[in-house]
């Protein structure tokens, strides 16, 4: 893992994080038949914040985030996002998946559609933005993430680390205020993946929440102000990344360090 | 901000799910009443399956496997109370006829005869279907099934299918003879004239000779005798047998860059691939005899059998198209860089690649073509269809309908749907097997 | 080595038809042909010999003889005394009718069935499965004959609508009957009728044409172009606001009501089945034969087609459809927008052959007596004339003319869908 | 050679039946065939090669009856055939008697309450496909211009389901058939079948045309049957008969005087064999489709011409 | 790039030249379509050696060697290869491919034979070897290669790099004169890259004819008496090694060489 990302400076005095809560789980708790992926979730977060989770293959991240906006359903506690309750409620749904952003580690764009169709299907049908407006939106955030010039193209003729960027302006565009990422790097090449997270850190420095499914851990030291540790569906250690990284508390903590960072 | 570090110093043990999850309550919520729609659906179904068993087994249910016609149904059921039209099923047609609607006419005492050609064509099968279970010898059976199977099915003078055999070991005595003093293509076209004349006006005469001085053969059935789900395997078998063959010479040809060849080829396909069936039965029937010289006489059965061929090489022609079409050039090139001929590069390199792809296609070629041999009854041959005309016909029989379809759909039923899930799981053996 | 002395301007030789690449595959070829042509030789004189034997001319007059025999399900009118060729043209019609049909219903069937086999409902997606590997391990002529007696077997007779306690009623405020026979629906009808034009004057080609379903057509076609441009400015409103206007009910409007004025203003009404004697009379018959063939044919292709449709959504990889819920796409949404465009690219191919499959099969009709191509031209014609060859091979030559023709019109549009995805 | 050296080289006839009709030809479980149209093609290869099971059968459709014969895949047709000009004319057949005089009929069920064939305008009528039922039926609506609805169907078994569960309200074939049909009902007496004949048709097995000496053995067989019938002639007494009798004629027929058998290049007990095999036309028919049977037609036309039918066959001598 | 493809110390000394010439390439010009791929060709190889033919992609490397044993047909010019001329005619073209042996980019291997099925194949169909003889030179080749115990296995058995030894030694079985190499290691990973450019120092060091297009320069420096550079389907420069990449004339090869040595 390259305990680098980026080499760019980050300004971090942007990055404040405020006294409002954007995510709110209170003794969450899930099953997948009877086996118990979430045990006991209890987590806020601020708006503002910038959280990675880390943790070995099978503890439950994607599981946990993929939880906050939904496409997942949990059966005990109580998840409340940007002060809606995630209920059955169709609506509730509806409302926080228009605050929240995803994306995925396989990108998951639509692979019939151009780079600006992908862009502006949401707003316009989710939306109701005008297609004039959405297309200015989109191009916007094609310019923010440096591929304006692929507009036209579809995802197909794109490269792995471009069509990672194309998804991440595909979830801006619909202005969340919360940004979930599930390992956004895991399937691109290093060259890539250097182009993705200076995006991410980009959006960092704008202040926008994010929780981050993540297993790089520069990019973690650099832009997280919390580490989430997770296993066998539990968050076994929570910290600054400083602390986090320097000084684990938890045995298995230490053990998942020493691996990841072993070599 | 508060203070955010946090280290759980005991990990918590699994729990048991919300009762609602899991049992068959969870699964009944999850699989079943998951939303209005869902429950709505459910309902739906259920009130449809027992609309449809209510109507059926009360019927099905009835003691009549005894009834040795159909007025003796009809009395059975009096005798129980029950009237009417609907009132239960005769299944005495069945208990009848049944071993004539699997053997048709065929004399019982060589039943073995069929049975056994069916059983060793699964033993002949084995190698190419379980590759991986067989010993590899096994193949040799393979070869010669083609001419086992004639022989046991049809009987007479086992010195034709031996004769037959002559054929191809004669070509390619003839292929060698001439490849050392000429090229390979006037050696191929050599022995292909070889084995034509050989067959078509040697093969008769040697073989009766040697049968006079050596007589062993099984008595001869005649093709006329095949009726039932016999002669319906029998028209499958040996058609996919045969389009086997003709199949993968149309397949080559149609990706040759030869236009002549090419255009014959993608004719042919296009051709038998946009007429229907049953017009070529019907060709089989009222015109291949005029198509032949004046004189010759082949059955009906064979006749059909040569249009079922023919039928069957298109689709499989499209089928090994496919498996070819799945190979990277760089299989030919190979070849083609180690000095291979293109004959030796498609047999030893190409098709049995192209083919082990194509399997799943040409079993449900076959489920296919099987499945059609029903429409034979069309033009007066007994497959079980057409024996239902005639078990109606009879005196004791007459009036019954629905236990023979059922019974002739169950038959198919069973044949295709097993082949086709086996078909399914060598699908999925071919995905994971090895590259 | 030494050094290379030009090769000697060679001439041809014969050897190099065999071993030069140039000559080869000419030559190859030209063996092709002269086996090809042989053989064809071969079956002419074969077939020439025979029916010189059998004393037979290859001849096409009986087309323009009397058929001498009726055909009850027609779309043209005919009657025995018109030729064999009309015979076989309300045949070829006949086919078209089942095959347009059957191509319709087992399209709306198998795509219910394949999206219903995805069902997370389990007795829903099991009961499906039960229906797809039913109809489709079970031979399609078994099928037909089944439907055919079921309908035969559990309608009702005419016979029993009749008496001072009918056994059976006609349902819908007596204006449909379901017999046996068939289903009798009413008819449209006109007083102020514009009559017909005829076409093709006497030749066995000819059909007639109502104007008054003319003028329907060309109303309906310019509303349905009202109500098209209709949409055009909602998405246009759409694009520039965001909103998209409701527009439904005004569509529905310019579609309804300038066909209901012209209906009112033909004097439209409708004509109802009404038992007389001993069938009904009046109304618009669908014969049994009909209905079983094309009930069989759909149910039967309907399940291949599900499974088509099943696997083109299958191919969908499971993340299209979360990173539309993501952004929080509807789930109707999710597959108007997302998910069938590119299924259809996936489906649409072996739907193709399925529908090619289906016309073919509807050559069965022979089994349920519906007077199809196969029914006329190459069954009553043949027995009657004697003509197999001429019969046999003008029959398979019209099958491949449609068959051809709906892979053509298939592919042309299978190669637009293509060219939007680069 | 001709048709009879093929027959006695092959040691079996070939011989086109239906693919099932009652009372003509069905096959039993055992793949027997039996029948009235089988018992004539019994008597051909018993008195050809003198063994009645000497026999394939070939089911044959209306469709491909014709072609198999001419093709020569069977040697004759006994496949309830109307004898017709074109038939014999223009397809080039040879018809070598008459073993059936039928006509073309309609039953109706018996609550209908029609008596003619005239109160039929608008009816819907059954009617076999594949002969030449259909153009009889065509010519006899539109002389009495009323209307109708024709439903083909390919196979007597179905058009008795459609006409019994009242598809259609008519079913038309030749009477014997009908009469054979209406004998299988659960009901028979709830059935009538109308007065009206309305074609003539003479049924008969058939030949290839040209080839004279088979279709004389066909003809004097079928005669041979009609002739015993009249002689008084039967599978019972025939053993004691052919010992010798008083009735020259007789002994012709059996070949106990004269050479009447090798005229025809078969053996001179070749009338006896024939007769052996299912009895003279008489037996043959009571024991098939006559009254004592589920088919139970009466003799009528086909009684013979000294009771007043048609029957008649020419004299051998 | 790897600089030193090899630590072993290589043996020149047996690598020498003949003057009978192997291959000689007379102004020949080839054409896919209207698209001229390789413009006036002018080479000639003698005996015993080892070129190696660098060039950007697409400049018609591989094409040039594919001509050579009539994989594609040139349209213009003449060919002679180890005294028979390339020409239509099929026996020249058996004759030639018997002589000439060529390993591919992506191994070629067929996967429903064996490894020792895969290199008996063209001896005995083709050479007309019996089994035995042949089975014993494929075992002797294997060896050579450093894989005898995988002779049972089938190639999807097998490591890429174990697979491109096995495709040396199938061409080496039908004991060829000249190889021909297109790319042999670009479909590999840095480890294997190594095996089995140790398999070509060893070939070369016993005198073999090698024409070997390839980007690995290390190999090149080592083991080639010539380079050849193509661009546009036209040889730009050739030179020994050692002026090759210290002393470049073209501007075109200087180009190139710093983009392919530059990182
Ligand atoms: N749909 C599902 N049904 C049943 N079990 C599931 C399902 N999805 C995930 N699981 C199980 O839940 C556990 C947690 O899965 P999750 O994907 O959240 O892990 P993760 O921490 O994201 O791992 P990774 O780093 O491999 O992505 C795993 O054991 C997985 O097998
Ligand atoms: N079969 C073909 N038909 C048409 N053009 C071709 C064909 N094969 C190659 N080309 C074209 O010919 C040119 C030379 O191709 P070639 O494969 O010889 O290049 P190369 O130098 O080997 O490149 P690389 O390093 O990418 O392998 C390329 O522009 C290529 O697009
Ligand atoms: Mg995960
Ligand atoms: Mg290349």
């Amino acid at each position: 893992m390259s305990e680098l990302a980026t080499s760019r400076t980050i300004d971090r005095s942007k990055m404040e994080v405020s006294d409002e809560i954007a995510i709110d789980i209170n003794a969450m708790n899930k099953w997948y038949g009877s086996f118990h992926v979430l045990r006991d979730i209890n987590l806020t977060v601020n708006q503002g914040e910038r959280i990675v989770i880390a943790g070995p293959s099978g503890s439950g991240k994607s599981t946990l985030i993929r939880c906050l906006n939904a496409l997942e359903e949990h059966q005990q506690g109580k998840i409340t996002v940007d002060g809606t309750v995630l209920s059955n409620d169709l609506k509730n749904i509806d409302k926080i998946r228009r605050e929240v952003g995803m994306v995925f580690q396989h990108f998951n764009l639509f692979p019939h559609l151009t780079i600006l169709e992908n862009l502006t299907l949401a707003p316009i049908w989710v939306r109701k933005t005008p297609k004039k407006e959405a297309e200015e939106t989109a191009m916007h955030f094609l310019e923010k993430v440096k591929i304006p010039e692929q507009a036209g193209k579809y995802p197909g003729q794109l490269s792995g680390g471009q069509q990672q960027r194309v998804a991440i302006a595909r979830s801006l565009c619909m202005k969340p205020r919360i940004m979930l990422f599930d390992e956004p790097t895991s399937a691109l090449d290093p060259e890539m993946i250097k182009e993705v997270l200076d995006t991410m850190i980009e959006l960092a420095e704008e202040g926008m929440t994010m929780l981050c499914v993540t297993h790089e851990m520069g990019f973690a030291r650099q832009v997280a102000n919390r580490v989430i540790f997770m296993d066998a569906g539990q968050i076994v250690e929570q910290n600054e990344p400083e602390e986090f990284f320097n000084n684990p508390q938890s045995e298995r903590t230490k053990l998942f360090l020493s691996q990841i960072l072993g070599h | 901000m508060s203070d955010i570090s946090f280290v759980r110093t005991e990990m918590l043990p699994e729990q048991d799910p919300p009762a609602s999850e899991v049992g068959a309550l969870g699964w009944a919520k999850h699989n079943l009443f998951s939303g209005a729609m869902n429950s709505a659906l459910t309902v739906f179904s259920i009130l449809a399956i027992y609309y449809v068993l209510a109507a059926l087994l009360p019927w099905a249910w009835s003691p009549t496997w005894n009834a040795t016609s159909l007025a003796g149904c009809r009395e059975i059921l009096h005798d129980l109370g029950r009237e009417g039209h609907f009132s239960g099923a005769c299944w005495g047609v069945i208990n009848d006829r049944w071993v004539q609607l699997f053997m048709g006419f065929y004399p019982p005492e060589h039943y073995w005869r069929p049975i056994a050609a069916f059983i060793l064509l699964g033993v002949a099968l084995s190698p190419v279907l379980f590759s991986d279970q067989v010993p590899a010898k096994l193949i040799w059976f393979t070869g010669l099934y083609p001419f086992l199977m004639p022989w046991l099915l049809w009987g007479g003078s086992i010195w034709v299918p031996l004769m037959v055999l002559a054929g191809f070991v004669i070509a390619y005595a003839a292929y060698r003879f001439i490849l050392d003093k000429m090229s390979e293509l006037i050696a191929l076209i050599a022995a292909v004239i070889v084995a034509v004349v050989w067959w078509l006006f040697l093969m008769g005469p040697i073989a009766e000779f040697v049968f006079n001085i050596i007589p062993i053969g099984m008595e001869a059935v005649g093709s006329r005798k095949f009726g039932g789900m016999m002669l319906s395997l029998t028209i499958g078998v040996v058609a996919i047998g045969f389009s086997l063959p003709i199949g993968v010479v149309l397949a080559l040809g149609r990706q040759s860059d030869l236009l002549i060849v090419k255009a014959l080829c993608v004719g042919f396909i296009e051709f038998i691939r946009g007429v229907p069936l049953i017009t070529l039965l019907f060709v089989a029937s009222t015109l291949l005899n005029i198509f032949m010289p004046p004189g010759t006489n082949f059955d009906i059965i064979m006749r059909v059998i040569i249009m079922a061929t023919l039928f069957a090489s298109a689709y499989m022609a499209e089928v090994i198209r496919g498996g070819l079409a799945a190979l990277p050039t760089g299989q030919y090139e190979g070849a083609d860089s180690l000095g291979l001929n293109y004959w030796q590069a498609q047999r030893l390199i190409i098709m049995p690649q192209a083919l082990k792809i194509s399997i799943p296609g040409i079993v449900s070629t076959f489920i296919g073509l099987f499945k059609d041999t029903t429409l034979v009854s069309v033009i007066g041959l007994l497959d079980p269809l057409g024996l239902s005309n005639g078990i109606r016909a009879n005196a004791e029989w007459n009036g019954v309908v629905w236990e023979i379809y059922g019974f002739i759909a169950l038959m198919f039923f069973v044949f295709c749907f097993s082949m086709s899930r086996y078909s399914m799981y060598l699908e999925r053996k071919l995905q994971t097997g090895h590259r | 080595m030494t050094t290379l002395s030009d090769p000697p301007q060679e001439s041809f030789r014969l050897s190099q038809l065999i071993y030069d690449t140039r000559y080869r595959s000419m030559t190859i070829q030209i063996i092709a042909l002269i086996g090809f042509l042989l053989l064809l030789g071969w079956l002419f004189g074969n077939t020439a010999q025979n029916l010189a034997d059998l004393g037979k001319e290859p001849s096409f007059r009986f087309l323009s003889e009397p058929a001498g025999y009726d055909i009850n399900q027609r779309l043209l009118e005919y009657n025995s005394q018109d030729t064999h060729l009309r015979a076989a043209f309300v045949g070829l019609l006949n086919t078209l009718v089942v095959a347009l049909l059957g191509c319709i219903t087992a399209t709306i069937l198998g795509v219910a069935i394949g999206v219903l086999r995805l069902s997370s409902n389990w007795v829903v997606s099991k009961l499906m499965m039960i229906y797809v590997e039913t109809f489709r391990n079970v031979p399609v002529l078994l099928w037909i004959v089944f439907v055919m007696a079921i309908m035969i077997e559990t309608m009702p007779a005419p016979r029993a609508f009749k008496g001072e306690n009918p056994a059976s009623e006609m349902m819908l405020n007596d204006s449909v009957a379901v017999t046996n026979r068939g289903v009798y629906v009413p008819e449209p009808l006109f007083t102020n009728t514009l009559g017909d034009v005829h076409l093709f004057g006497a030749a066995s080609m000819r059909f007639d044409v109502s104007l008054d379903l003319l003028a329907l057509m060309l109303v309906l076609g310019a509303s349905l172009w009202g109500a098209s441009w209709f949409r055009k400015r909602a998405d246009k409103i759409q694009e520039l606001t965001g909103d998209r206007p409701k527009t439904w009910h005004v569509r529905l409007g310019l579609i309804v009501v300038p066909t209901a004025v012209l209906l009112y203003v033909l004097g439209f009404h409708l004509g109802y089945p009404e038992l007389k004697g001993f069938n009904f009379k009046g109304g618009t018959h669908f014969r049994n034969s009909l209905i079983a063939l094309w009930l069989a044919l759909s149910l039967y292709t309907a399940a291949f087609i599900a499974e088509i449709v099943r696997a083109g959504i299958m191919a969908i990889d499971h993340g299209q459809s979360e990173a539309a819920a993501a952004l929080g796409l509807r789930p109707n949404r999710t597959m108007k927008l997302v998910i069938l465009p590119q299924a259809l690219r996936v489906i649409v191919p072996p739907m193709i052959s399925n529908y090619l499959n289906l016309t073919k099969n509807s050559s069965l009709a022979i089994a349920v007596g519906y007077m199809d191509l196969t029914g006329t031209l190459m069954g009553i014609t043949l027995n009657q004339t004697g003509r197999e060859l001429e019969t046999v091979l003008l029959t398979m030559l019209i099958y491949l003319a449609i068959s051809l023709s709906i892979s053509a019109v298939m592919n042309m549009y299978n190669n637009r869908v293509k060219m939007v995805e680069r | 050679a001709g048709t009879l050296d093929d027959v006695k080289a092959r040691g079996t006839l070939n011989c086109g039946v239906t693919t099932g009709l009652v009372g003509f030809a069905a096959p039993d479980a055992n793949g027997e065939w039996a029948g009235f149209d089988v018992s004539i093609c019994r008597a051909v290869a018993a008195a050809v090669l003198g063994d009645s099971k000497a026999v394939e059968f070939v089911p044959t459709t209306g469709k491909t009856r014709f072609t198999a014969l001419a093709s020569g895949e069977i040697d004759m047709l006994a496949r309830n055939t109307t004898w017709t000009f074109s038939r014999d004319v223009d397809l080039k057949f040879e018809f070598t008697g008459v073993n059936y005089y039928d006509g073309q009929g309609f039953m109706v069920p018996k609550d209908l309450g029609v008596s003619s064939a005239k109160e039929l305008d608008g009816a819907t009528v059954c009617i076999q496909t594949g002969t030449t039922t259909e153009l009889n039926l065509a010519d006899f609506f539109r002389a009495n211009n009323i209307s109708y609805e024709p439903v083909p169907i390919e196979t007597n078994a179905e058009a008795q389901q459609q006409y019994l569960a009242g598809a259609c309200d008519v079913y038309t074939t030749d009477a014997s058939g009908l009469a054979a049909t209406r004998a299988t009902f659960d009901d028979p007496a709830g059935h009538v079948l109308l007065p009206e004949i309305i074609s003539k048709e003479p049924l008969g097995p058939l030949v290839r045309h040209g080839d004279h000496e088979w279709g004389d053995v066909v003809r004097w067989t079928l005669n041979a049957l009609v002739s015993a019938e009249e002689l008084g002639v039967t599978s019972a007494n025939i053993a004691e008969v052919s010992a010798g009798s008083n009735n020259p004629e007789i002994n012709r027929l059996l070949g106990s005087e004269g050479t009447l058998g090798e005229m025809m290049g078969l053996d001179a007990d070749w009338a006896k064999s024939a007769i052996m095999a299912g009895g003279n036309y008489g037996e043959i028919f009571s024991s098939n489709i006559g009254e004592e049977t589920p088919v139970g037609l009466a003799r009528g036309l086909n009684a013979q011409w000294t009771n007043g039918g048609l029957l008649y066959s020419p004299p051998f001598r």
